[in-house]
């Protein structure tokens, strides 16, 4: 049995342990009697090497620090506790402060009597010996602690970008900008998203097109950026630093090179399909084309599903009058490898379908249109040309009826706000009248006119004799009750501020429908070994201090993929992650939490119950010499072969089982005369 | 016996899902009592069923295995294997004659703080109905610090 | 299997005689065995709710009680009216949802020696049943003489749509199903909006012109897509709609004739039973139009489309509605 | 000089809105199920949906409030609850699940129960029909029609008259109620459930 201590290596003089208890203001000193706690780790736990305990207001401050650090050097402490919140929050700022004193930062272990004590419990008494406990744990398991050193990776300067909305040409350009190399990953045929599709922008109503087009282009001509459209991510590897990512580029059936983007054969392609895609299903575009003229870069996509050649075999219009013979049926799909050393998801949102609540009419009643269609129908280069018109494709509504908060805050559907819809609403109840105009009632819950000119916007809109009634909308119908509802769509909603049922006969009724994440955000954040919400947004780091950063280390997220957000707040998070990633680019290098399983050779049996465990192919046997080894450069520390080894020959350093089965005689105070009460 | 027995609880976490979840019930102050007492791993997949049995043979009452949910492994799947280990050692736990019912296998994303608490809640009280487990302290296991660790006999091969 | 335990209730055996009836007479070609409960009592309709809590579910309690008794292979329940089956039903999801509550009203049962464990019985509505049980392709297999040419409404009313607990219908306010059931008798089925609109229950007892303006609502609209009849699954809406179109058109002075059938009597029509045995003739408003359309032996030309909205090529493309598959996939992603 | 009052002793029906939750509470755990009741943001769903909300003196959105402000006799009063027709429009569309309709159950119980019950036409069809229920174990239409029409609504007789006719020579309508076998066992039980019912 004494062969286990192989497993840790002991400071060679007896452990001196230091224990801090923070008050974290009331956070915790409010339920947990953190002075008796100190003064209980002094006296109970000196015994196995606890020779001071502190309690104070706020260990993380740099007094807090001092006080560690200074004890480290006078009392020659190797082994530090500090009980305070959850070290996600301060672990490496305590590791710091250990290191600063010349201790190395592994043997400080910190235990979480916050989040897991003060923050979840009431009864004080017991708090507080919950609390205990947990130091008791802490100080076992810190016993065990040996000095690591952390694994120190190089990072590839070139980046991936998967999304080509606004919120990852906004990453994409400010990291080519700075010098290094970016590679721009979009689904579509071209790049820019829906803020493309849009024809205004809240709250200042400049237009859409205008400010994005030359982001657009410079991302296209840019000398820094490897623009990959209609191409998919289909497999990451590797780690922060050093992914290997596989990405598929489907055929376009178009020689990019040879194609000067000229357009004749969109122009000569006979086939008309139903646009769903960029036109909202408004509009018509060929079976070969390009989303919009604006689209980067400007080379169409050939449409397989929709084409008659593939159809019938017969056909090849495009092929016949394309000059430079750029079109390629036999084209085939590429699969291509990149290198990088961070990677920033911008994957953007999906509308919800509004179809899903019968009540609203859409898909029903030809009158009802989505937000998306109305951003396609006032776009001056939408498929009215910017007449606001009713399905007829004619007639100019006199009155009009816009529904917030479709899909969202509503517990059948969606139970988030999402974000955009007052503005958006707001924005259109302008565009409409000034289009056309017709009276405009908006149906709100409330109005979250938030954020810089916002609310100054609302005022205008109210100025504009807009009509505003507050009330959920119950359902919108086409059968009359009266005379003056005949031939219109009635909105029939409770009119909440005046307290009576309404009617109102309007001619047309835009349903402002929510964001939802993309159907495949799951599958998406499993690709790349993030984790999503309940609702399937992308989980940040921190929901306050790293909204950008993912629990994966070299992951970052921006723009709606991490939840509704406007097109100001979607720039901001794609720099912002840009600034990360940069800031990585320029450390040249970064260092790993040395957590990795190692195996003892001459205790390795060969049984090679652990060679299938590993998914990230770790692990490899040695049929020469019949031992297995461990690369720690693919290891990435989960300790599952740990757990499996009958021989106990594998060891995972930072969670080694007698690291961890010391922290639990310390919770279950197996180390404390008298026992305690537990059982 | 007290009026009312207070069990111990030990709570396996993963670093990545449900001690995240811990750390959001803790943040949005969900309380749930002060029965259980968490150790933080890597991943579920770090389990080592020796743990378990440690726990309770030393005064725990019950053991708590949380992890990510099937599928949203953050290696992949080694969440799996806990959950085969997990039948494994219910089935054990029955072999010794104590009620599997002691064990729970609980899946909690980071998202997932209220389900965490509620968990633990459930689970605290389905121990106490169980009674106490006389089967830690009466038998002086010598602490792993005096270099014994039993867990190469007891890891069910 | 199409066995069931059959809750009647008392419409069944007075006002909604024609119901009862038409069940016995399809029961037989659909091969539908009803075995009633023995000795069952009322639900109480909307009535009991309002007055006392425990009391109310105590008395449809002890029809699920009885039920599962009596219960020898199957734990099926069908109730061909609305107001029972919905009762049934949420006496049973209450009793799950809430234990205590559970517990409260098999106290109660206990004084009669009966209990009832929440959840051991499917609690299912007939037109559920058929569609989904039995199966449309059978039921087209039973049709003698389809129903061409007859332009019918389908209305549910409200209480078998909704809340429908246990999500057996595709949607609140537009299911399909009786839909698609008149379209396997051969029906023109009338595009009818107010599907699932409320007949007004029992506000001609309380408030007679609340009552009247929701009946006209309805005949109105049936009126004005030309429909021949309208059909129902429901004794409430029937009696509703048959007994007092009379005292609506006095109030309103209009002068509406829009029989209303209940969707079996249709069924046994369609499959060439005798008028006679499927209760035709006790509606009060008369539906012999329905017959003489039938009795027309006109040559089985491509009856008229419904009124489509006409698509003009120039006009913007409508979105394509959601398939019933597309609901049922969508409704799984809902987070309730 | 006059010694007229200068303060009006005008009683007022509801002194002192309660701030706490105690009315709301009450309402919920007399609901059967999980009501939600406390989840209400005040959208209006269910005043938009109902198809008799003319009819009602307050929407059910805004008696939830008047609950949540504690104004019992006012909710009490109001005719709302009795105006529902059970259509469960506003349950399915209510956007934080809130069982409305079984509220209004509850509304109506306790208003009968305060004796603030404004209209008595409603209690008075429930319970008549509750009274053949309890007697016979089954409805009883025509006894409980003849009963009800003769007390509230004489003058609709003759325009009843046909429809009353048809359905007696149509045999819609029987002139002798059923009675159900085991009616002890029914007492027993609806005697229990009504002590139960007490207790709570």
């Amino acid at each position: 049995m004494t062969d286990n201590m192989e497993n840790t290596s002991p400071l060679e003089d007896q452990e001196k342990i230091g224990v801090y208890v923070c008050h974290c203001g009331t956070n915790i000193a409010g339920v947990v009697d953190v002075v008796q706690v100190a003064e209980w780790a002094a006296k109970q736990l000196k015994h196995r090497g606890v020779v001071i305990a502190r309690e104070y207001k706020f260990m993380c401050s740099s007094p807090g620090q001092d006080l560690i650090e200074k004890d480290i050097k006078e009392l020659g402490l190797n082994r530090v506790i500090v009980a305070a919140c959850s070290p996600h929050l301060h672990e490496k700022t305590f590791r710091t402060a250990c290191a600063n004193a010349g201790l190395n930062p592994y043997l400080c272990e910190m235990v979480s009597i916050r989040e897991q004590v003060s923050w979840v419990h009431t009864d004080k008494v017991a708090a507080t010996e919950k609390a205990k406990a947990a130091i008791s744990g802490g100080v076992e398991r810190v016993r065990h602690h040996v000095p690591l050193q952390p694994i120190v990776v190089p990072i590839n300067p070139a980046t991936l970008v998967v999304g080509g909305g606004i919120a990852g040409i906004q990453s994409a350009l400010e990291i080519a900008d700075a010098g290094f190399h970016v590679y721009l990953v979009e689904r579509e045929p071209s790049i820019g998203g829906h803020m493309a599709q849009f024809d205004k922008t809240f709250p200042t109503l400049d237009c859409s097109a205008c400010i994005l087009t030359p982001k657009m282009n410079s991302v296209g001509t840019h000398p820094n950026i490897t623009l990959l459209t209609w191409s998919e991510v289909e497999k990451v590897d590797g780690y922060v630093g050093n992914f290997t990512v596989t990405v598929r580029k489907k055929a376009r059936k178009v020689d990019e090179e040879l194609c000067t983007g000229c357009g004749i054969c969109q122009e000569k392609c006979p086939r008309k399909v139903i646009d769903y895609e960029f036109e909202a299903g408004l509009g018509y575009r060929k079976a070969i084309y390009t989303p919009s003229p604006q689209a980067v870069p400007n080379r169409p996509v050939l449409d397989v599903a929709n084409c008659t050649y593939y159809e019938k075999g017969t056909c090849k219009a495009c092929e016949i009058f394309c000059a430079p013979k750029a079109i390629r049926f036999d084209q085939q799909d590429q699969i291509l490898t990149l290198n990088v050393g961070n990677i920033i998801l911008a994957t953007g949102y999906e509308l919800f379908d509004a179809r899903r609540i019968p009540n609203y009419g859409y898909g029903r009643l030809p009158n009802v249109f989505t937000s998306l269609e109305i951003e396609r129908l006032t776009n001056a280069a939408g498929p009215t040309n910017g007449n606001v018109v009713l399905r007829d494709g004619k007639t100019a509504p006199k009155s009009v009826g816009i529904i917030h908060c479709v899909g969202s805050r509503d517990k059948n559907y969606n139970n988030y706000c999402s974000v955009i819809c007052c503005m958006q609403s707001l924005k259109f109840a302008h565009l409409v009248h000034e289009r056309t105009g017709a009276t405009v009632y908006n149906f709100y819950i409330d109005i979250r006119a938030a954020f810089k000119d916002y609310d100054e916007f609302y005022q205008r809109v109210l100025e504009e004799g807009t009509m505003f009634v507050r009330g959920k909308v119950a359902e919108v119908t086409d059968v009359p009750r009266t005379e003056n509802e005949k031939g219109k769509l009635i909105i029939q909603v409770e009119d909440t501020l005046v307290g009576k049922q309404r009617r109102i006969p309007v001619d047309m009724v835009i349903l402002s429908a929510g964001l939802e994440p993309r159907k495949d955000s799951k599958e998406v954040a499993k690709t790349f070994g993030i984790s999503c919400s309940v609702n399937g947004w992308y989980i940040e780091k921190h929901p306050k201090l790293d909204p950008i950063a993912t629990m994966t280390e070299g992951i970052f997220i921006a723009g709606c993929a991490q939840g509704p957000k406007d097109i100001p707040a979607s720039v901001a998070q794609g720099a912002a992650a840009a600034a990360r990633v940069l800031g990585r680019i320029e450390q040249k290098e970064m260092a790993l939490e040395p957590v990795r399983a190692s195996v003892i050779e001459e205790k390795c049996s060969g049984c090679r119950i652990c060679n299938g465990l590993c998914p990230f192919n770790a692990i490899t046997f040695h049929a020469d010499r019949m031992v297995t080894e461990i690369n720690p450069a693919l290891c990435q520390g989960c300790g599952t072969c740990v757990a499996a080894c009958p021989a106990g020959a594998i060891t995972g350093t930072g969670f080694s089982n007698d690291q961890i089965m010391a922290q639990i005689e310390g919770l279950l105070m197996l180390n404390i005369e008298p026992e305690p009460a537990a059982v | 016996m007290t009026e009312t027995f207070e069990p111990v609880i030990i709570g396996f976490t993963c670093n990545w899902c449900s001690y995240r979840a811990a750390d959001l019930a803790g943040t949005a102050r969900i309380k749930y009592p002060p029965n259980v007492r968490l150790i933080r791993l890597m991943c579920s997949g770090r389990l080592d069923p020796a743990f378990v049995f440690k726990a309770l043979a030393n005064g725990a009452d019950g053991v708590m295995i949380t992890g990510c949910h099937p599928g949203e492994c953050h290696y992949i799947e080694q969440n799996y294997k806990a959950l085969r280990r997990f039948q494994l050692m219910r089935r054990t736990l029955e072999g010794f004659g104590i009620e599997p019912g002691r064990l729970r296998l609980v899946w909690a994303s980071a998202a997932e703080g209220a389900r965490f608490a509620s968990e633990v809640s459930s689970f605290i009280e389905e121990v106490r109905a169980l009674g106490p487990l006389h089967w830690g302290r009466n038998n002086n296991i010598p602490l792993i610090t005096d270099a014994t660790i039993l867990q190469n006999e007891e890891v069910p091969a | 299997m199409t066995d069931y335990i059959l809750y009647p209730g008392c419409s069944m055996e007075a006002s909604a005689r024609a119901y009862y009836d038409s069940l016995k007479a399809i029961s037989k070609p659909l091969d539908l065995h009803l075995k009633e409960i023995n000795d069952w009592n009322c639900c109480g309709a909307t009535e009991y709710l309002g007055i006392s809590k425990t009391p109310a579910y105590a008395l449809i309690a002890r029809n699920l009680a009885l039920a599962s008794n009596e219960a020898d292979g199957t734990r099926r329940v069908v109730a061909p009216c609305s107001a029972c089956y919905l009762n049934l039903a949420k006496a049973d999801y209450y009793m799950r949802e809430q234990p205590k509550f559970g517990k409260t009203v098999n106290e109660a049962l206990a004084a009669g020696n009966l209990s009832y464990t929440p959840g051991s019985l499917e609690i299912r509505h007939l037109l559920d049943v058929i569609v989904y049980d039995i199966g449309l392709d059978v039921v087209e297999k039973n049709v003698i003489q389809p129903l061409t040419g007859l332009r019918v409404v389908p209305y549910l009313g409200c209480m078998v749509p909704r809340p429908d607990y246990d999500h057996r219908f595709s949607d609140h306010d537009y299911p399909v199903e009786l839909d698609l059931l008149l379209k396997a008798l051969g029906a023109e089925v009338v595009d009818y909006p107010l599907k699932t609109e409320c007949c007004g229950g029992h506000m001609p007892q309380i408030s007679p012109s609340t009552a009247f303006e929701m009946l006209r609502r309805l005949v109105a609209a049936a009126d004005e897509r030309e429909a021949d009849v309208m059909t129902t699954i429901c004794p409430m809406c029937q009696l509703n709609i048959d007994g007092y179109q009379g005292e609506m058109n006095q109030y309103f002075k209009t002068n509406y004739h829009m029989p209303i059938l209940f969707f079996t009597q249709l069924m046994g029509l369609a499959f060439g039973i005798e008028p006679k045995e499927l209760g035709f003739g006790l509606e009060l408003v008369s539906a012999r139009n329905v017959l003489d359309t039938l009795g027309v032996k006109a040559p089985p030309e491509t009856p008229p489309a419904p009124p489509k909205r006409p698509r003009k090529p120039e006009g913007l493309p409508m979105p394509t509605p959601l398939t019933k598959a597309e609901i049922e996939a969508l409704k799984k992603e809902v987070v309730k | 000089m006059t010694d007229a009052p200068l303060i009006s002793s005008a009683p007022v029906s509801d002194p002192q809105p309660i701030e706490d939750l105690t009315l709301l509470k009450e309402v919920a755990s007399r609901t059967a199920g999980v009501s939600n009741l406390e989840m209400c943001i005040q959208c209006g769903t269910c005043g938009g949906s109902c198809p008799s909300a003319g009819e009602m003196d307050h929407t059910p959105r805004r008696l939830f409030a008047m609950l949540r402000a504690g104004m019992r006799e006012e909710a009490l009063k109001s005719n709302t609850p009795w105006i529902c027709v059970s259509c469960y429009h506003c349950i399915v569309r209510c956007p934080q699940n809130i069982h409305i309709t079984d509220v209004m159950y509850t509304l109506k119980d306790m208003a009968v129960e305060a004796k603030l019950v404004q209209n008595s036409t409603a209690p008075d069809f429930s319970q008549t029909f509750i009274d053949m229920v309890e007697e016979f174990g089954r409805s009883f239409e025509m006894g409980l029609a003849s009963f009800h029409y003769m007390k509230h609504f004489p003058f609709r007789l003759a325009n009843m008259m046909p429809m009353g006719m048809g359905m007696l020579t149509k045999k819609r309508m029987s002139l002798t109620p059923t009675r159900i076998k085991n009616m002890k066992q029914l007492k027993a039980i609806l005697k229990r459930a009504k002590e139960l019912e007490a207790k709570q």
